[in-house]
């Protein structure tokens, strides 16, 4: 009737599979879970249903232009910050200066991005422990922000909007004013979220004391972004390894504090984001202000694209954590070769050390609270 | 009515009988789903179904009965065919049956048995076996998770539900809910409330929130839909079934939900008594009347579910056993010695 | 032959087939399942004798109760669920023996038995009969029965608690 | 005790909360649109199907090349001396017959990258999103203008025009070869002479010299022609449409 683990000695446990098709693996994502009863004996992720070979394709394409619409589908929840650390790589190795004007914007759009891709998190997070209605309201607001990207990219997921050294299409007049709108209609509905959400006993119940990741695991683990922050570290490579123009804003970073329970559990690294959100808030309000009205958003670079022969490394804070990529070239082209570090694929190798001991219900709150998108596991 | 029905040839009258509960749960399970999907549209600032039917897509529920209807009956390979084949109906049947003592107008009731409460409760537990025997019959691991949460939870919460329905018995003194709505009418409670067992006695208003609490268990909703929960379990012990066999399990799970509510609505709140003593009275109001307090309560628990997320499965089980249980006898013992008192 | 008749043998023929499934499925779980109609049935013939709390207290307790403890047992346990029984049981010579004897015996008894019909008492009340007779005649069983009872609450709260169970709720 | 009454009061607090919100959503108002019957206006931005104006396309095939997924296909084939085909409204002369434009919009991305390169923007996205067929086939749009007949026509023309050409050229190249050859006869002749009269020794190695260049130079010049001649038979075998060549996968 059932299959039994032949491979255990315990011959009660189950070894039960959640995914390809499940609906809060956030993706085709497979796990193997080891069952005693309902508790996790051992978790097993088989990734790889996504994968897309990005790194490869990416030194086939012939040119660096050509991988930015690539980079979009990596992970396809932040698309933004997935082309802006890309075009940041690229302007490196060829030691372009970017106008003033394209650099506050892409601040903007990312951070806005950022916005997007945490609600959309925060959203599913509530989703998988059974809340229905905060994921919907909280798409609402990403509808406005996906409706500010349209307008001026003229797409709503995959933008294919950072240039090398610019902007593909020119910002929309009223860019500012829209902007500054989302803002001032937003701030309300972050604490109509705290209410529904993040201070609802039962939410509480379900996240707090769960998944505890300590501060030390999650650094050996190379964890990073509000995985890490959650555990109680503070690092952002936004203040801690400044690009572009991080460094003239003013902002805090979020960590967590066990206010619900332990330092590092799956509340704290939902509540991050939350703040975050705040955070992010507050760099685009003071975007906004620097922001000239006037300039170019193309640089002039050259037509075709052959930096001279080296390596390099970039590493930008994307809404998941650290987004590297490592980009060889070899003067011709083509990048001799790509490789992305992508944060969800850091963050999933650590759910079997976090899972282990806790039942079915926890390991769908561990997931979603890690918030992991799987085009960016398998790229 | 029961009284034309005395008077008439045995098997029509059967036969009568039988059908009244049916037509009322099949159209209240029409009616419920498709408010179930408006309620959540309007919460989450959408419209629901808008499309079949003209105004606010009024048929969906139609539609979607004619479409299970036609479905293919996909039955697993490996499944244990007899029992994955009886389980829905058993269930629906366990539901329907529990009907026969609910008083739905001064006029009808299916049954006049002296338990009545005790009946239904008997009948109820059935539910727990057929969600069992569903999950096991479909032979998928998931299926059986649910099945047994559902079982360990529906076991459960039995009992904080007896006690709180002894709750009332003990007060009312009657185990006949036609009795027991007969003592609430009137309208003396402190001079102008109607005299309903929950402003009886302050214990009763506990023992409603208790009851109210174990009946989202019992009939598994949010934030206790654990054997069904979808983002977990997929959809539990229904995973495996689609079409025709599948609508059984739905139509079983809302007609218990509103088994449970009239009955909370019987035991609490007056039944088929208007609110207004003598206004609008009368047997076709009493229907309405008591249609309307136990409708009131479904929609209570369709916003619950929109707006909770759920409970763990230890966590639910703390709740029934750490709180709910020794609560409810607590309130059973105060509400006694109130009314030996007063 | 009345309807109460015919409601009867129909009655009493699930309670013998399905309890003949019992005995005589090769699947734990399919016995189990089919002692649910074998139980039912008994409730029905309950309520043909006008014992409907009897009734009530055999669906509520065998079928909402112990038969779901039932199935709890057979299904945690390991590969109790998935084991075949086989057909012939090595004991299968005493077995037969020991009913055929047991069979003698109740037709002896049912034969010579002196067998005293009455009519049948159409109790409308049984409730307040049983609670009466509860309260007075039986007060001592019943007490005993429930200390019972609570030793036995008791016992499976100091068994279940010597796991470590996260008390913090 | 008292823990446990607080955080039940907690719980209850927390759920009434909840429900206020999801009451107040409950009677406020919706924010969708019903699809079929209301339309969100896009804005004039949206990229949702490339669409291309061939009365401006002169062939360059620079989309065709930015494209990350070889989604377009352009074969041309350039027009005859007697044939103007005109200019774009943007001023540019066109060159070629587009005898082929294919986008397989089952394919495209919807990166935009074809866009930015066109010469003429006659490339460009439309707002029009709703184009989904139950046969992929049909998502294969063909732009180009020309009928099959005149295809074959302004190839069967290209073709002419281009043997013509490299009729020309043959004829070109074996004149210069024969007059190569008769200046070599003519300089051997002078060599002989000088031989004859003992003197002319360092010219006669020169004339050699200029010999041994010339005939390479016909033998290259026959060479171009050759290659200049042989797309135009092989090109009829790729006309098939509904396969698409996607000869940058490799």
């Amino acid at each position: 009737m059932m299959e039994l683990v032949k491979t255990g000695a315990d011959n009660h446990e189950m070894v039960i599979n959640m995914g390809p098709q499940h609906p809060s693996t956030h993706g085709v994502l497979r796990l193997e879970l080891v069952l005693d009863g309902e508790l996790i004996k051992e978790v097993r992720p088989n990734i790889g249903y996504l994968h897309r070979c990005f790194e490869k394709y990416a030194e086939e394409l012939q040119d660096y232009a050509k991988v930015i619409p690539y980079t979009d589908r990596m992970d396809y929840v932040s698309a933004m910050n997935q082309e802006h650390g890309y075009v940041i790589a690229i302007e490196r190795l060829l030691e372009l200066e970017v106008p003033e004007r394209v650099e506050y914007a892409r601040v903007i759009l990312v951070e806005l991005q950022r916005i997007a891709s945490h609600l959309l998190g925060i959203g599913a997070f509530g989703l998988d422990l059974g809340a229905f209605s905060p994921f919907l309201y909280l798409f609402t607001e990403r509808e406005k922000i996906l409706d500010i990207f349209e307008k001026n990219s003229g797409a709503r997921l995959l933008y294919n909007y950072f240039a090398v050294a610019g902007l593909m299409r020119p910002l929309q007049d009223d860019f500012k004013g829209d902007v500054a709108d989302f803002v001032t209609s937003f701030r309300p509905k972050i604490k109509e979220l705290e209410d529904l959400l993040s201070y609802n006993r039962i939410f509480v119940k379900r996240t707090a004391n769960i998944g505890v990741l300590p501060a030390k695991v999650a650094l050996n683990y190379a964890a990073s972004g509000p995985v890490l922050r959650g555990s109680g570290v503070a690092w952002d490579l936004r203040k801690n390894d400044p690009y572009s123009i991080y460094d003239r804003f003013d902002f805090d970073i979020p960590v967590g504090t066990g206010e619900m329970g332990t330092v590092g559990d799956c509340w704290d690294r939902y509540h991050v984001r939350v703040l975050e959100m705040e955070q992010s808030l507050r760099i685009i309000e003071q975007a906004l202000e620097g922001m000239p009205d006037e300039g170019d958003v193309m640089a002039a670079i050259p037509k075709r694209i052959r930096p001279k022969d080296g390596e390099l490394y970039v590493r930008t804070e994307s809404p998941r954590g650290e987004l590297g990529y490592f980009i060889s070239s070899d003067k011709s082209a083509a990048p001799f070769r790509i490789k992305a570090r992508a944060p969800s694929f850091v963050h999933l190798s650590m759910l079997p050390a976090i899972s282990k001991g806790a039942l079915i219900a926890d390991v769908v709150a561990i997931v979603g609270s890690i918030d992991i998108v799987l085009g960016e596991v398998d790229r | 009515m029961n009284e034309t029905l005395s008077s008439m040839p045995f098997l029509p009258a059967l036969l009568l009988h039988a059908a009244i509960p049916l037509t009322i749960i099949l159209v209240y399970a029409l009616v419920a789903i498709w408010a179930e999907r408006k309620v959540a549209g309007f919460i989450q600032d959408r419209l629901g179904p808008m499309r079949v039917g003209g105004w606010h897509g009024w048929a969906q529920s139609i539609a979607d009965l004619l479409k299970l209807i036609q479905k293919e009956d996909i039955i697993p390979a490996d499944a244990s065919r007899f029992w994955f084949k009886f389980a829905p109906f058993m269930m629906f049947a366990a539901s329907y049956a529990a009907f026969a003592v609910i008083p739905f107008s001064s006029g009808y009731i299916g049954s006049m048995v002296n338990i009545g409460v005790f009946y239904l409760l008997a009948v109820t537990s059935v539910l727990t076996l057929s969600v069992i025997m569903g999950g096991w019959a479909s032979n998928n691991k998931w299926s059986l998770l649910g099945a047994m949460r559902s079982a360990a939870q529906m076991v459960s919460y039995e009992v904080p539900t007896i006690a709180t329905v002894l709750t009332v018995v003990l007060v009312a003194g009657s185990l006949n809910l036609m009795e027991i709505t007969e003592l609430q009418s009137g309208n003396d409670t402190l001079g102008f409330l109607p005299n309903w067992l929950i402003f009886q006695n302050p214990f009763l208003i506990t023992a409603f929130i208790m009851f109210f609490i174990s009946i989202l268990a019992e009939s598994h909703r949010v934030p206790f839909d654990l054997p069904e929960s979808e983002s977990e379990l997929v959809a539990g012990y229904q995973t495996e079934y689609s079409g025709m066999r599948w609508a059984m399990f739905m139509l079983a799970e809302y007609a218990d939900m509103l088994l449970l509510s009239l009955l909370g609505a019987t035991l609490f709140f007056g039944g088929w008594n208007s609110p207004f003593g003598d206004f609008l009275a009368g047997p076709f109001w009493g229907f309405f009347w008591f249609m309307l307090k136990g409708l009131v309560l479904v929609f209570v628990m369709m916003w619950i579910r929109w707006t909770l997320p759920r409970y763990r499965v230890d966590q639910l089980m703390a709740i029934c056993w750490n709180i709910l249980i020794p609560l409810s006898f607590v309130n059973l013992v105060l509400a006694a010695l109130w009314e030996m008192i007063f | 032959m009345d309807l109460a008749a015919i409601l009867f043998y129909v009655f009493a023929l699930v309670t013998i087939g399905s309890a003949a499934v019992v005995v005589f499925s090769r699947n734990i779980v399919h016995a189990a399942f089919s002692l649910m109609f074998t139980l039912m049935g008994v409730a029905a013939l309950y309520v043909l004798l006008y014992a409907d709390f009897l009734a009530a207290t055999q669906l509520l307790v065998y079928v909402g109760g112990i038969l779901i403890l039932i199935l709890f047992g057979v299904m945690l346990t390991s590969q109790g669920y998935t084991l075949n029984f086989r057909e012939a049981t090595v004991n299968v010579v005493p077995a037969g023996l020991l009913s055929v004897a047991a069979a003698i015996l109740l037709i002896y008894a049912f034969s010579t038995g002196g067998w005293v019909i009455t009519e049948v008492d159409e109790r409308t009340d049984t409730v307040y009969d049983l609670g009466m007779m509860l309260m007075t005649d039986y007060l001592l069983v019943f007490i005993v029965a429930g200390v019972l009872l609570l030793v036995a609450i008791i016992g499976a709260i100091v068994m279940s608690t010597r796991l470590s169970v996260n008390t913090e709720d | 005790m008292v823990q446990a009454v607080k955080n039940s009061w907690a719980t209850f607090k927390s759920i009434f909360t909840g429900m206020g919100i999801t009451g107040r959503h409950l009677v406020g108002p919706t924010v969708t649109l019903q699809y079929p019957e209301e339309r969100a206006t896009l804005p004039k931005n949206a990229r949702a199907r490339l669409f291309v104006n061939m009365d401006d396309c002169i062939g360059c095939t620079l989309c065709a090349k930015a494209c990350p997924v070889n989604c377009i296909d352009i074969e041309t084939v350039p027009t005859t001396a007697d044939v103007d085909l005109g200019k774009t409204s943007t001023g540019n002369p066109k060159r070629f017959w587009l005898t082929r434009f294919n986008i397989d919009m089952a394919k495209c991305m919807y990166c935009d990258l074809c866009v930015h390169p066109c010469p003429t923007n006659c490339i460009y996205m439309e707002q029009e999103y709703e184009y989904s067929e139950y046969d992929r086939s049909n998502l294969l749009y063909k732009f180009s203008q020309l009928s099959p007949v005149e295809v074959d026509d302004v190839k069967a023309k290209a073709e002419a025009e281009a043997i013509q050409k490299q009729k020309e050229k043959e004829e070109k190249a074996r004149q210069k070869a024969e007059e190569a050859r008769l200046k070599k006869e003519q300089e051997a002749a002078e060599k002989a002479r000088a031989a004859d009269d003992g003197t002319g020794a360092v010219p006669a190695a020169d004339a050699a010299k200029a010999a041994g260049t010339a005939a390479p130079d016909a033998a290259d010049a026959a060479r171009v022609a050759g290659t200049a001649a042989k797309p135009a038979p092989g090109s009829p075998s790729k006309q098939d449409d509904t396969q698409n060549p996607s000869k940058g996968e490799a």
